[in-house]
């Protein structure tokens, strides 16, 4: 069992009823979740409504325009899907905003 | 007399010297640099009001603002250098006429045009730094590419409703730039604009005013091509971590525009050969 | 007719329609609650200027700015509501000219006057709220004792160089208050106003931007008394991480205005017998 | 050994030569170590000028005026100088501003 946390920001609540801040528990150990396992869960477990999927996810992997962050450092320099998730962890989905 | 002290009058002295006292800010020698830099908004909308106040008020050299929409009374509640007397006027020019009030020592130049692939280089060539203040992806890759391929750093900001984003791209070269971030435009499903989404107006303010300090930071040579750390920082209104900052990666070997192999050149952007419109799946022309 | 869409005219429908359809905001009925509102600025200065401009913006029914200073060329680079025609002129005369342009649908008060023991209560009594913009521990102390005493919030910000703070005190009569914090005030010799310190324009820009949006958050009941959680909000304009929340103490038993027996009274106050230069230990007077 | 992180911010960096953040190990077993040795500690091997600890202590606590952070929490909320100490603790003192 490995505990996380979930944040979705700059809109992208609405995947969630709103919520920003979820806890999220894998049934994995330490050591054989990845960050891909989070995402699968994420859909699994946190989207409320499953027709929202793909404002989440495109073309089996996060969306294009958000953003990912492993405690709070972009997911490119942790591997992307490959990151080995640790309790504790943070992972962070905030929408790209183009408004000026 | 009043011009030797340094190249500053002794009314400039006064108006910057609390500036200039800042330890970090860098004294005389910093003010000198902002006085002779070139600095480019374009957008003088929610975020170019703040930014545009405080970087005249800082006392940078010249300052080019393009934008053609005109002021509309549903500006008014976020884009705080417009007035209701000024609603129908030019963006650039109602600005303008305001900044000359505020600091008579900066050149303002106005451009009211559309940024487009045919104007674009024309207009970056004569300035030293780029802020972003625009409304669509469509535009902002726009920025970019011509950015990176004239070798100028962009600071660049946006904001929906209650929450913000800003970084700074392609930094003297070296940094990260907003392709090497989002290879792929987003769906335009997703993207929504302040005027149809609706924001606060000291939220996107903020945004603005910290790309001003940005700015700043840049221009005087706080940030270093060596030790620059790439980051995005983001607020989020009514959140209680209303700010957060995160690690961003750095410039992208496969990044299409400042890559090993760029594809983006500006011969393909001059000829109309990438037509922005169409790489963001957009039907309509953006608007600033 | 027009007076008949709810209490707000057609040209105010329009000019707050971006922020009325903002989810977090609270649409029309929080429109209305901000006309409705009146606050109280205290001090025209690198704070008060980009609140008073945001908050005019917005639409605030009224606004009253205490500031008994004048405008100086050596504010100009930070105290953007100011320009250099109004050098001379008195801050809070200068500010409300400038407001009127910006949104003449808000009324504005001016009191150029030194905030003092024997004027507070009759100034602050008008007011739902106040910002504090000042410059000095004696005044902050003062605006404090007679917010808490009279039950207002107060939306309070400081800063100096490149830093600054913002906080939400005394919220709704059951948040700490300042001396909750601050028991005891610091020695004079930590006490450095931007004026003899110095400080960036933007940095204390982004403070007094905060503050206006905090201060739309507490009017529009974005916080309720009992889910208040108190904080401050702490930036350092040339640190990586730029901002941080702190999760601060509530409202102190001990506290000598708001606690559970208070030693600071109106009485007190209003027969000089709480001399708050003496007080900080400060010899010569503050200056907003 | 305990290894915990200090920063002085909002200009109380002037007592060590403006560095803002700092490493501290403290010769002490967790459960042992209390704020209170931290403040000692700090006053030891971080102030870098002994004439500047006045700065930083008055009546044998934090100066009025430096406000005290543990892992982002006001200290009063956290026992002050009673605290625990804890492997990895962040000790924020930064010093409350008064412009504007
Ligand atoms: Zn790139
Ligand atoms: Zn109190």
């Amino acid at each position: 069992m490995i505990k996380v946390k979930v944040e979705f920001l700059g809109g992208l609540d609405i995947i969630s009823n709103h919520e920003r801040q979820h806890k999220l528990t894998l049934p994995l150990e330490e050591g054989d979740a990845t960050m891909k396992d989070v995402i699968t869960y994420i859909c699994k477990d946190i989207i409320t409504d499953q027709k929202d999927v793909p404002v989440f996810i495109e073309d089996d992997t996060v969306r294009p325009g958000i953003l990912v962050l492993i405690n709070d450092t972009d997911w490119e320099l942790e591997d992307k899907e490959e990151y080995v998730v640790e309790s504790g962890d943070l992972f962070t989905f905030t929408s790209t905003l183009h408004g000026g | 007399r009043q011009e030797s002290i340094a190249n500053l009058s002794l009314e400039e002295y006064m108006r910057y010297g609390r500036q200039m006292i800042v330890p970090e800010f860098g004294a005389l020698e910093s003010q000198l640099v902002l006085k002779r830099s070139k600095i480019l908004v374009v957008g003088a909308g929610g975020l170019g009001c703040p930014a545009l106040l405080y970087l005249t008020a800082a006392g940078v050299g010249e300052i080019g603002i393009v934008d053609n929409d005109i002021v509309d009374v549903s500006n008014l509640h976020r884009q705080v250098l417009h007035s209701t007397d000024t609603v129908g006027m030019l963006k650039c020019h109602s600005a303008a006429v305001m900044l000359a009030r505020l600091n008579p020592h900066v050149t303002v130049k106005e451009y009211p045009i559309r940024l487009a692939n045919d104007n674009v280089f024309e207009i970056f060539e004569k300035y030293d730094l780029i802020l972003d203040c625009t409304d669509a992806p469509a535009v902002r890759y726009l920025v970019n590419d011509a950015a990176v391929i004239l070798n100028k750093t962009v600071v660049s900001g946006s904001g929906l409703k209650t929450d913000g984003q800003w970084t700074i791209l392609n930094f003297a070269g070296v940094g990260p730039c907003y392709r090497c971030f989002h290879p792929k435009p987003p769906a335009p499903d997703s993207v929504t604009s302040c005027q149809d989404g609706g924001v606060l107006g000291p939220a996107i303010g903020l945004i603005g005013i910290n790309m001003a300090l940005e700015t700043i930071k840049v221009l005087t040579g706080h940030y270093k091509p060596e030790q620059f750390q790439p980051f995005m920082c983001a607020f989020y209104g009514y959140h209680f971590q209303q700010y957060r900052t995160f690690k961003m990666r750095g410039r992208q070997k496969s990044c299409q525009v400042c890559g090993e192999q760029p594809t983006v050149t500006r011969t393909l952007i001059e000829r109309g050969e990438l037509n922005y419109q169409v790489f963001c799946g957009r039907s309509e022309p953006y608007t600033l």
